[in-house]
């Protein structure tokens, strides 16, 4: 066998090698999980729509990788990883999907419309926008205590349209709360491309109205995000405010797994295929011998068995108690009446 | 002739719309090339170009708002919203600006804002809301939500000629389920404010709208079966000005109504009517004016929670044998 | 004992909130520096500071999506609207974030929107509007209306304290024209969800809130001078929870029952009682349940049109002399 | 008397010498009219409150004057010289104030609060921002139809902070419609300073956002806000879209007749004051020789003539019938029935 010289590059943006492969774990976390959503899905053992973030996930796991214990962030549709990054277990993700009665809403909301404060996640709503005046509020409460936390929210170029956007912006950079702003410019909203969204080609020229220091990233490149969210973060903790971090980014699928997609240019999908995060991010880190393939293989084998399991046992849960539907519509009281037509019954 | 889906049914009222008459223009969030969520307006955009098929931003006040002022210049427009659920983003625009226009200023709005709205789809609490209440007691508004295939074409017909600003509520539950045979050569046009006996009967009235007609349809044949009793089931169609002779001719001939929405309770359109027939004709009641309608909660995504949560065929049955024991 | 207004009341109350637990604090527009449009907040800032007392840019959903993130991590905000006309701006953050947060993702979200609201005071259709329907068609949000400055302290206090979001409508005909002998060294809390009986009566019930209660308590004043009858008039103070118990037994004792609100009449929260009614005590009714209700407009500005619109003390006369004569 | 050679400056913006005595007739008669309000205000038959535009009229009717038959705009509460510019009567203002019968809106409206669509501007509601909208609806009417027309709406420094402005003007830019925005930069908003409004201080960085060219003008200089509108206009109507035109004012007086600005440094007043559009233009045009101190008189006498006329006619006319509250709620029914406990009674 031919002995070789083996070159190391210095380790990027502060990681240690434990930490980069932490990174690659929550990589294939994301990506596998989803693929056993889509298997899942095609079974029709998913309760609705499957939405995935193929493409995306590198921007995703490696934003919020820059958050700490404490911090907060609200994902959207397409921010699966980051929320396993800051602790959401696969099988409740999985129980979300399949509406159990285990799910962390107990079968009331889908996919990522969850939370734990504790972990530093806030499930989201529908309406696109809404989350940003409400982790304003989130950062204005670390402002007002004097806590060294710090926010992060997450929205799409098609979400920047919305007023509660512009709301919810516009007041956290004059209260100069900490609450960085992810916008993931991934060319469509929908069906619909960034040139009807809007007249402006690039989401941070939207910062300068409401006075934000703003960059933008290529969103593939795991390292590259990771260092512009971590510099924001950084930013916002010591009280410096807001940062709009742009990830340039495409969609690796379409808007949902029903889509067909027939609004999209080939060569735009090609594009985006050959543009893969986990695929540049590993090629990344062997290159520079940050790890080996056996380190690899060996994590994907690992989150493999965790999925296997995770998904054998959520499948045989059951589904919520019909009349659980009835508690905690308000704190008091806790439990709302069944209708009579229907207690008569019972 | 063929058989329609309602889907297809309201797809071809605004085809013919938009045929007839070029003041007729539609906006919203991906119906151009993509043809809409829900495929509604499906091939529009290569028959009537990017000019009259408008893709827009994700801004609702925006698309409510811009159809407002083409309105005032006499256009025609159509705002479809892609969930109803979104509708709530435009509510100050729609309650304060588009509802008063004529009122405070005379000024003329003849617009449309139309989507899929409704439950029964396992979409969770934000893609099945039936958003009629809090418009219901908006002055200035018309609330239109067909039924029928036949209603889906005429209503969305009606609206678009109406001088008014009219929100047409279409479920989705029924877009593919429900079918009927529309002749191509007739001109459906159902007119608003006018609701139908979708089934005579002596003993109880059901007022019902949308997709709980079907299913008081289905309750009143079973107690025609298991009890004998003939129930009639009156289908408002428009909820907003409401057909109020109609519901007090058919409470005159049966004594008691029953009504069923698939709205939240408190606070829910069955009470404005439950009120009125107290005021117009509390004397001809043989007893209470009942409700069947959701639970008061948000509307769950499990299908088994969902399923408790809104009103089923069960439940008409039971409420309509209480009150024909009266 | 001081004599107290309604404003001077609700004042108070939020100030001893602010001193007594330090999670509370106020946000909205002008309200720090200028002390607010109707002067609730004066002085707030210059004793609790800019911290406590936040002026805010003009941004209805942020202001209550902010509150809202700032509950769930354990403070206890205060929105202010300027007037409650504009808490339409923030109709789909309020009905779809705030209400929903505990039914949905178990998030606990104590706040409370405030703001001066209702008419009688020559606003026009945008500085007059009471919009109380809308929210009390939605699960998962309270709503009160104080009539009377010890329950504008007590209301106050109370939403503040509640775990529950609260909307809480002052009505600012009230806040300088109702005065009241409010002890300062007792704790006035108001329960939420407490109806209070104002006026006993045996031969009717009026049901009724906010600026309503006075000119029912004028009438039935009247109505025991003129006609030597006597008429219950009930003060909800709170609309959801509703006390329907309340209702229920000042109804089993007089079996009749008149329902008075300022709002419009369509779609407003009459309905809802009258249905309650009609499913709960109907063979306790002598006669149908009215209403008494502002017409279905928006709310003109002239003077003579203001008064023509919205209810008066006459008739809420004629119509209880309706009810009395079953 | 000493003989002195008259120095003529060339006329400014292509504007001739009639139209500049036409613009002076137009500040005279706006601030005259606002002045009578006051008047009537503290007599106490005004219905309401009062709201003026001292100090912002220059903005008002020179923006208002770059228009042309056919555009419409819409005004704000401080644009009472706009919509004057745009034909609308000055009693029909008195009337709208004193709440009368005779009112444009029959009674059922306040102050501006009204329309005129054949001449060209469309009265707002209170709920700031909503105009935006319905403005980018009215100029893709125009677009959509081919018409060379142009639409112009103004917006607070305030009300650059609400959705509606921002899903508006975004809509009105991604369209490309012919819509021109001014933005009047009065450093307040009732007692908001802009400081705590935005953490922008110039309101053409708001305009970045949406890809708009953008302009900043000294709003109290009147023939420069009359150029900056006029080529905005210009590009607009040549199909060229929208700009956002900055005039940077100052509140003459409170936010109402009944504000005390307390809030507002003595200075900022002062230097309000000593800014008067008005005379800044006046003392413009006598020094520029485009007209004289005789003509300048002979207009404000003209203008104080026609608001004596105006105002004893409105002041006798009676206010509008109250069952005439029961119509045009919506087209059909023209008519709302009267409730029972009235009819009874009538
Ligand atoms: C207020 C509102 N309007 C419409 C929708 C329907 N909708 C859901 S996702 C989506 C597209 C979002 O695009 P973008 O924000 O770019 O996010 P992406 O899907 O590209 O990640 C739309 C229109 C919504 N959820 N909320
Ligand atoms: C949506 C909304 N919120 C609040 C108000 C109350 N309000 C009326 S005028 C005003 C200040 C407006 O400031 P700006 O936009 O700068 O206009 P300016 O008064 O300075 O001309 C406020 C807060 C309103 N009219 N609309
Ligand atoms: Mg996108
Ligand atoms: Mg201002």
């Amino acid at each position: 066998m031919k002995a070789q010289v083996v070159q190391v590059d210095p380790l990027p943006a502060g990681l240690s090698r434990d930490q980069i492969l932490e990174v690659y774990y929550y990589l294939v976390l994301t990506r596998s999980l989803e693929e056993r959503l889509v298997k899942l899905y095609r079974q029709g053992k998913v309760v609705g729509g499957l939405y995935r973030s193929l493409g995306q996930e590198g921007e995703s796991v490696a934003s919020a990788y820059a958050l700490q214990p404490g911090d907060i962030l609200s994902p959207l549709i397409r921010n699966l990883g980051s929320i396993l990054v800051r602790g959401a277990q696969p099988i409740d993700v999985l129980r979300q999907y399949m509406a159990k009665g285990t799910s962390p809403t107990v079968g009331r909301e889908m996919n990522v419309h969850f939370n734990d404060l504790k972990l530093g996640y806030l499930g989201q709503i529908s309406h696109l926008g809404d989350m940003i005046p409400v982790m304003a509020g989130i950062a204005l409460s670390f402002k007002l205590r004097g806590e060294r936390r710090v926010g992060m929210a997450y929205i799409g170029d098609g979400g920047t349209s919305t007023g509660a956007f512009h709301e919810g912006i516009s007041f956290a950079a004059a209260q100069l709360v900490p609450l960085v702003i992810i916008v993931e410019h991934n060319g469509w909203a929908y069906s619909t491309p960034t040139s009807q969204q809007t007249a402006v080609t690039s989401m941070v020229s939207k910062a300068k109205a409401y006075g934000l220091p703003a960059v933008t990233v290529d969103g593939n490149d795991v390292l590259a995000v990771y260092e512009a969210a971590k510099s924001a973060v950084a930013l916002a903790r010591d009280g410096g405010g807001g940062t709009m971090v742009e990830v340039v980014t495409c969609r690796g699928g379409g808007h949902a797994e029903h889509d067909d997609r027939r609004y999209q240019p080939q060569e735009d999908i090609e594009q985006c295929a050959e543009n893969d995060p986990i695929e540049r991010f590993t090629e990344r880190v062997l290159r520079a011998s940050w790890t080996n393939e056996g380190e690899l293989s060996a994590l994907r084998d690992r989150v493999h068995s965790e999925l296997d399991e995770a998904a054998a046992r959520c499948e045989s849960e059951a589904p919520p108690d019909p009349d659980s539907a009835l508690t905690d519509v308000l704190a008091m009281p806790p439990r709302s009446e069944s209708l009579w037509f229907r207690s008569s019954r019972a | 002739m063929p058989e329609v889906t309602y889907l297809e049914a309201l797809r071809r009222g605004m085809w013919e719309e938009l045929e007839r008459d070029d003041r007729v223009f539609i906006l919203g969030e991906d119906i151009g090339v993509y043809g809409g969520a829900f495929k509604v307006t499906e091939g529009f955009r290569d028959h009537f170009g990017a000019a009259r098929i408008i893709d827009t931003p994700i801004s609702e006040v925006a698309i409510i708002g811009a159809a407002a002022g083409a309105a005032h210049m006499g256009l025609r427009p159509v705002a479809e919203m892609q969930f109803m659920d979104f509708i709530s983003c435009a509510y100050d625009i729609l309650t304060n600006y588009v509802a008063t226009a004529r009122y405070r200023a005379g000024l003329s709005t003849p617009m449309v804002v139309r989507g899929p709205s409704g439950g029964y789809v396992r979409g969770g609490p934000f893609h099945s809301q039936i958003p009629e209440a809090a418009f219901f007691h908006t002055p200035g508004l018309k609330l239109v939500c067909p039924a029928t295939a036949r209603d889906a074409k005429g209503l969305i017909k009606a609206a678009i000629r109406d001088e008014d600003p009219v929100i047409y509520f279409e479920h989705k539950f029924l877009y593919r389920r429900v079918k009927e045979d529309l002749p191509d050569d007739e001109e459906i046009i159902t007119p608003i404010g006018k609701a139908m006996v979708r089934r005579e009967g002596q003993d109880l009235t059901i007022v019902t709208w949308s997709a709980m007609v079907w299913k008081s349809l289905a309750a009143a044949e079973r107690i025609a079966q298991e009890d004998g009793a003939s129930v009639e089931v009156l289908d408002l169609r428009t909820l907003l000005p409401m057909d109020e002779e109609a519901i007090l001719s058919s409470l005159r001939k049966t004594n008691k109504v029953l009504i069923v929405h698939e709205d939240t309770r408190t606070g829910g359109i069955a009470g404005e009517i439950a009120a009125r027939i107290n005021e117009r004709a509390f004397e001809w009641l043989d007893g209470p004016v009942l409700r069947v309608t959701a639970h008061d909660t948000p509307l769950p995504y499990a299908p088994t929670l969902e399923d408790f949560v809104l009103p089923q065929e069960e439940d008409i049955v039971v409420a309509a044998r209480r009150l024909l024991s009266y």
